[in-house]
């Protein structure tokens, strides 16, 4: 299956780029793609996680088509 | 009708308010009450002189973010409409980052209301701003003041 | 520098009030939180239709009240400035009454200092107002609604 | 002694004018000042009082040239 990976702000600094496109199998997490994606890379604390750009959790089973993004606490305002 | 706004470039708040309010199509005598913010970049931040900033968004997540954040403010609080512009890309101290305004018939839920935008927004809205320093180096910064 | 206004005939708010900040002698860069309110005239009021309203005001009285309304706040929060702008003798329905601005470094003193303004205002400064009802009569309002 | 007296808003209905001007001598409180230049026409609950744009309570000693005014509650904003 087919999922889009994106990284914001000093994530995207981190990882040294902006975005993935990974083709992955089985039933995967969220926590499965940042290892993957990152080549285990540790995650920084407080890293929040969406997917379809809705907030969720590093156990979040991901499914074919969807995005998935990793982004530290947002600091608009 | 509410509206949210992503804008990439500077403006002038009080002149965007202006020219935004008529196109929420809000009742003239039908609304007692407006609480307005703005958000500006200061030139310091946490003790340190500041001579630019970047605010990267998620386009798309933001924006839903944002609309979800006035709905659920509709539903805490009896406002009539509301709306927030907010900036995103390179910043120059001095300029406003973000405008929200909240129209009601009584003043304690427009006030409400527009503080509660605000918290929303800082505490959900996936914006992250990016510091360049004084002495040439840069900084993302890591969390908000406290409101 | 506050400022305190008493206007006799119609104004745009956020027109004025893009007038009126460059008075205040800000710092660019300076001020990070800016909140806002304005109050309208509404078409209805306490379950009656309101046609058009005259507000009395004390000369002299209310500008020294509004004054020392904006140094208390001041005093109580960690603000850099404010004004007041009070629109006093006949107002149509959907016409500003008041407005009030404040600026500050952070969010929380900027909301929490203009609505301390507002509810001073509301109850201490001299103004009153008489309402024309749809049905021909008038009445002098005798207490605000709450805030 | 010399003292203006004025009535705001709903007062200046009920006594029929907006201001006086009394001559009065002796030790004179606000509460005098009303029975005087209103013809003792009862006070309205809730009315408030102002010595020299400050406000002040119906015991307040006046003196010359002192500016006395009587209007009901506020309702301002």
């Amino acid at each position: 299956m087919s999922v889009k990976v994106r990284y914001f702000a000093s994530l995207g600094d981190l990882i040294g780029r902006s975005e993935d496109q990974m083709d992955i199998e089985g039933h995967i997490t969220v926590a499965d793609i940042w290892r993957e994606a990152t080549g285990e890379i540790p995650m920084p604390p407080r890293t929040l996680v969406a997917v379809n750009q809705e907030y969720a959790d590093l156990e979040q089973v991901v499914h074919d088509g969807d995005e998935v993004a990793f982004f530290p606490p947002v600091t608009g305002g | 009708m509410p509206l949210v706004r992503i804008v990439e470039g500077p403006f002038q708040p009080w002149a965007l308010l202006a020219e935004l309010e008529p196109e929420l199509g809000l009742r003239p005598g039908g609304f007692g009450a407006t609480a307005v913010f703005t958000g500006t970049m200061r030139d310091f931040n946490e003790g340190d002189g500041v001579t630019a900033m970047t605010l990267e968004h998620y386009p798309g997540m933001t924006e839903r973010h944002l609309e979800r954040i006035i709905d659920e403010a509709c539903g805490r609080f009896d406002i009539l409409d509301a709306l927030i512009v907010h900036r995103v890309g390179p910043i120059a101290p001095g300029e406003t980052i973000v405008l929200t305004a909240v129209w009601s018939a009584h003043r304690r839920a427009a006030f409400e209301a527009n503080r509660f935008l605000m918290e929303e927004l800082k505490h959900r809205a996936p914006f992250w701003k990016k510091e360049a320093l004084a002495d040439g180096s840069a900084r993302w910064v890591e969390q908000n003041t406290p409101g």
